[in-house]
């Protein structure tokens, strides 16, 4: 019949708007389950995962000591030119010449955080920060040098 | 249908076809004129029914351009791939986009990228590149980026 | 007691004692225009906001909370921001009627102020004709956004200014039929006739299912009137980005968005005092002690309470439903709400005569 | 441009839809010519977003040029590594683990969910429907955060590598897995309630854009798009790569064609995936998560393809070797570029409002397209 089935599709769509609206009406009524942060306000109680890739650091220990050779590894498993090392000689106590680490330059600009270059240090020299605020006010101020100054090489790291 | 089942019944469609088994799939290389009606006889024959082109490519040989075609059929669920050379100065084949539609923005795509004619295609224009682009093909061996991001 | 009607009342008074009556007179129309651009000021301020909040809450989040205390002066920061943008007018457009559209739209707005009774006894033109006068001026509304949308010369907005004609032309009708069941219900266009027609219990409950039904269609030919989701397909922002304002920014755009809320405004206050009373208290029938009781809640408070409900109504369908389409949207009309309604309004007359109604 | 569109008569109106539209997600431009409020023609113009990376993956090695395809369909970019560890893999012929494999199938499967769930959000916000957005997004933000603990992003993941995953699994990983999973079942059902039961929902859906199964093969439609018109195309079915052929589930193919056959599908799909990862949590295998490879990786000289099935479709990498340490041509068959194809036979004849439900089903994603 053609009217039953008019009335018929009425209700049922009334029905379906109205499962809809209890939907939405109990998330209206029930604000415990709102999940927005405040991201600026939850700052001391943010808590990254450990894994989380943030940016390239260089480990320093209290010494002022890292364990990068300068053997130009992490360099060459980048694959967006983001890390340039600038390396020296250092004279060692026998008088010989040794390839050491001048510079260590990062681009944290052109940095995908993809971790193959922390896979690729075979001194486990550097790792991942979990720092995330790289806003800065001038692009140059995201080449970084993460060797710290007056930094040598830990003693026995080949 | 078996790679060997499928090269004799390719054999049989074209004489001149050359095989190549050592990769995943059949591999036949054909002379670039004979494509538009062996194209026709591989998705309309019965026993290949080839129906889906799922990739349509081209090689840079610096030398040559290979036009790669990658087939399947939906009911027998055999692959074969077509490879056709192709002048690297004067680059022209016929389009099959009346066969398999996907073909028409894919042979775009190669004709921009590549320098491609495909013949009696019914919109050859460009697709991805800006309006009014001038100069060589990008995806070509011999392009050079005058900023270069990739080498940097 | 303090209400509404007795400061009216003691203003007037003071006036027609201190000047001539001509002047007495000039003297209420100033106030009367002052309280009305004012009360336009804050309704679009509460609306706005309250809509943020509705949604911000529906949609799990937590809505504007920066600017002053839980956020209740964001929509002050908002308006602060429209007002010292730059006001385009796009190169090809018709200077004159792009211009004249917002404040046209503004205008209608206020014009049907007049007839809506606030509070008890408080109304600033006791119009014999009420419910005609809304029902009239409120499709001018029409011409406002047609006007925009065509001096736009912009492709985008002529076209929601063409969707929204023929939305708002055709649901015009079940809108003017569902209000016409209450009109028959009680025999007068009046509104505070209407209104003291519903002291012994409003015409919702009193007009058995049929005052329900129309009901309905009331609320929903009215937000497809004033262009609202379900029915904003004049705005359709996914379809034609911002429909019949896509040009308009700055101030401009801030009166087509004040007109919509106090459009909004408007037509339900019109639903609360057709359907819901208007300021009349929850009354039932001859239990004089509960009705004494309501009657201490004051009766601005009833009006104000029943509109917002309405509006919250009307905010929960925008924030729950999808789009229709413009075909489906003139099918609901044509095929569903007129149908319906026409049916109705026969089942109320046939109740109105034998008087069925409580 | 529009002299060349050809077909326009008097009285038709041409409108740009994009590149900057609230309904084009993304940089995509369609050229739409309209009669009044129906679709006569439709132009898509691309290359907004393009960044040429099959010319750059020329230039990085393999190990490297994985990471790169993260940025294509960003969506379901573990898939896209995965594509890319596993072409290499076949060149090399590298055994993976068998837990490096159980650990991409989860990845996957959790991506797809994530994927399917921007993509509901968003189509619901398409057709005028802002909730399921925010909805949407509470479950996702779940994954990805389950993502970061163990990958470190949360979006362009970079976890595979050749012959396996980069990191181990973390410790919290499977509890965290399953309490999403128990979560999600009831989610899952909210979303049908909100969106997929509503009346105005599914009128806007129906009988928009058909898409018969011949024109779904020819236009090399594929995933959601071709299932919806009845394709069999499911790549985890057809050729089971990784952990595929070990964990039971069924390919959703709906027959209809049109814009609710594929919304179904994607729901359906997401059941699905869920009882995938539920076959695998309690059953990683003990052992490597990575293959032992060589530190410098040549692949041979030939020809590698590798399909796989992204939450879009039918991904495809192919590799040409010439025997060095990069690729000599690479190739990305993406599945949104062919899925898009398909709009213009789809859109014609329809109205202007049905096109966002049309381009919302097929789930665009504009860097897959351009690549």
């Amino acid at each position: 019949m053609f009217i039953v089935k008019y009335i018929k599709n009425i209700f049922k769509g009334v029905k379906s708007l109205l499962v809809g609206m209890r939907r939405t009406g109990y998330y209206f009524t029930h604000h415990k389950e709102i999940i927005t942060q405040q991201y600026p306000d939850n700052k001391e109680t943010l808590n990254l995962p450990e894994r989380f890739k943030g940016e390239v650091v260089l480990i320093h220990d209290e010494n002022n000591e890292h364990a990068c050779t300068g053997c130009t590894a992490c360099e060459l498993a980048c694959p967006n030119a983001t890390i340039k090392i600038v390396t020296k000689f250092d004279i060692t106590a026998e008088g010989k010449k040794k390839k050491a680490l001048d510079k260590f330059v990062y681009h944290l600009e052109l940095c995908t955080m993809c971790n193959l270059c922390i896979i690729a240090c075979p001194t486990d020299a550097i790792k991942m920060d979990q720092t995330f605020e790289h806003s800065v006010f001038d692009r140059k101020e995201l080449t970084k040098i993460l060797n710290k100054p007056g930094s040598k090489i830990r003693d026995g790291v080949e | 249908m078996s790679n060997q089942a499928l090269k004799e019944k390719i054999t049989q469609l074209l004489t001149t076809a050359t095989f190549d088994e050592t990769g995943e799939w059949l591999n036949i290389s054909i002379e670039a004129t004979n494509w538009p009606a062996f194209a026709n006889q591989l998705r309309h024959d019965e026993n290949l029914l080839f129906d889906y082109l799922f990739c349509l490519t081209c090689i840079d040989n610096k030398t040559n351009l290979t036009m790669v075609y990658h087939l399947t059929s939906t009911k027998y669920r055999h692959n074969i791939v077509v490879r056709a050379n192709v002048d690297s100065i004067k680059p022209e084949i016929e389009t099959v986009s009346h066969i398999w539609k996907t073909a028409e923005f894919h042979e775009r795509e190669v004709y921009e990228m590549f320098g491609v004619n495909f013949l009696n295609h019914p919109n050859l224009r460009l697709l991805i590149l800006p309006d009014g682009w001038e100069g060589k093909n990008p995806l070509r061996k011999d392009f050079e980026d005058p900023i270069n991001m990739i080498k940097l | 007691m303090w209400s509404f009607s007795n400061i009216a009342g003691s203003i007037q008074n003071w006036l027609n004692q201190t000047f001539s009556p001509t002047w007495s007179l000039v003297m209420q129309m100033i106030i009367a225009g002052i309280a009305v651009i004012s009360l336009f000021a804050v309704l679009g301020l509460i609306l706005v906001l309250m809509e943020r909040k509705v949604s911000a809450w529906m949609q799990i989040r937590l809505g504007p909370n920066r600017v002053g205390p839980k956020g209740i002066l964001q929509t002050f920061a908002d308006t602060l921001k429209l007002l010292v943008k730059e006001g385009l007018t796009p190169a090809g457009a018709d200077k004159l009627l792009f211009n004249l559209a917002p404040v046209l739209a503004l205008v209608v707005g206020m014009l049907l102020m007049a007839p809506i009774a606030f509070a008890k006894d408080f109304q600033l033109w006791n119009l014999n004709i009420g419910v005609l006068y809304v029902s009239a001026v409120s499709s001018i509304m029409v011409i406002s956004i047609l006007m925009a949308g065509w001096a736009s010369n912009n492709k985008y907005s002529l076209m929601g200014a063409m969707r929204s004609g023929a939305q708002i032309v055709s649901y015009e009708l079940s809108a003017g039929l569902s209000i016409l069941t209450i009109v028959v219900l009680c025999g007068s266009l009046n509104i505070p006739d209407i209104i003291y027609s519903q002291a012994d219990g409003w015409w919702i409950f009193k007009g058995h299912i049929p005052a329900i039904i129309s009901f309905v269609i009331f609320i929903i030919a009215v937000t497809a009137e004033t262009n609202r989701a379900p029915f904003d397909l004049a705005e359709a922002e996914s379809e034609l980005t911002a429909g019949f304002h896509t040009e308009y920014s700055g101030m401009k755009f801030a009166l087509f968005f004040l007109a919509e809320y106090v459009n909004v405004f408007i037509v339900c206050a019109i639903g609360a005092t057709l359907f819901l009373g208007g300021w009349m208290p929850f009354h039932i029938g001859q239990w004089q002690s509960f009705n004494h009781v309501m009657d201490y809640i004051p009766s601005s408070i009833w009006f104000f309470g029943k509109t917002f409900f309405l509006i919250f109504l009307i905010m929960w369908f925008r924030w729950t439903f999808p789009r229709l389409r413009i075909d489906q949207l003139l099918n609901l009309e044509w095929k569903y709400l007129l149908p319906i309604s026409m049916i109705n309004l026969l089942l109320v007359t046939v109740i109105a005569i034998l008087g069925w109604h409580f | 441009m529009f002299e060349e569109i050809g077909t326009t008569t008097e009285g038709d109106l041409i409108i740009n839809v994009g590149p900057q539209h609230p309904a084009t997600h993304g940089v995509l431009h369609l050229v739409i010519t309209l009669n009044g409020e129906t679709i006569k023609k439709l132009e898509p113009h691309l290359g907004y977003i393009h960044r040429s990376i099959e010319k750059m993956c020329e230039s990085l090695t393999y190990r490297q040029f994985i990471y790169v395809t993260s940025r294509m369909d960003y969506l379901s970019a573990h898939i896209n590594n995965q594509a890319c560890a596993l072409v290499v893999e076949k060149g090399l012929q590298i055994e993976v683990p068998d837990r490096a494999k159980v650990i991409r199938v989860l990845m996957a499967e959790l991506t797809r969910i994530a994927s399917h769930e921007l993509w509901w959000g968003a189509m619901a916000m398409d057709i005028g429907a802002f909730t399921p957005f925010f909805h949407a997004f509470r479950e996702r933000e779940t994954i990805n955060d389950i993502m970061e603990e163990t990958c470190g992003a949360r979006l362009t993941m970079n976890y595979m590598v050749p012959g396996g995953v980069m990191q181990e699994l973390h410790p919290n990983f499977q509890k965290k897995v399953k309490e999403f999973i128990k979560l999600f079942r009831l989610k899952v059902h909210e979303y049908e309630e909100l969106l997929t039961g509503n009346i105005i929902f599914k009128n806007r859906m129906k009988d928009v854009g058909v898409l018969s199964k011949e024109d779904a093969i020819s236009y090399g439609c594929t995933g959601p798009v071709g299932r919806g018109s009845g394709v069999s195309c499911d790549i985890r079915k057809l050729y089971p790569y990784d952990a595929y052929d070990k964990v039971q589930f069924d390919e959703v193919i709906e027959t209809a064609g049109d814009s609710l056959a594929r919304y179904m599908v994607r729901i359906k799909e997401l059941h699905q995936s869920i009882s995938i990862i539920e076959q695998l949590i309690d059953n990683i295998p003990e052992g490597d998560y990575q293959a032992k490879t060589k530190a410098v990786l040549k692949l041979p000289k030939g020809e590698f393809y590798q399909r796989v099935e992204t939450a879009r479709g039918e991904f495809g990498v192919y590799i040409v070797s010439e025997g060095g340490t990069t690729p000599h041509r690479i190739k990305f068959r993406s599945p949104g570029f062919s899925n898009l194809s398909a709009l213009d036979k789809m859109a014609r004849g329809s109205k202007l409002g049905d096109l966002v439900a049309m381009m919302g089903t097929l789930d665009l994603v504009i860097p897959d397209i351009d690549r």
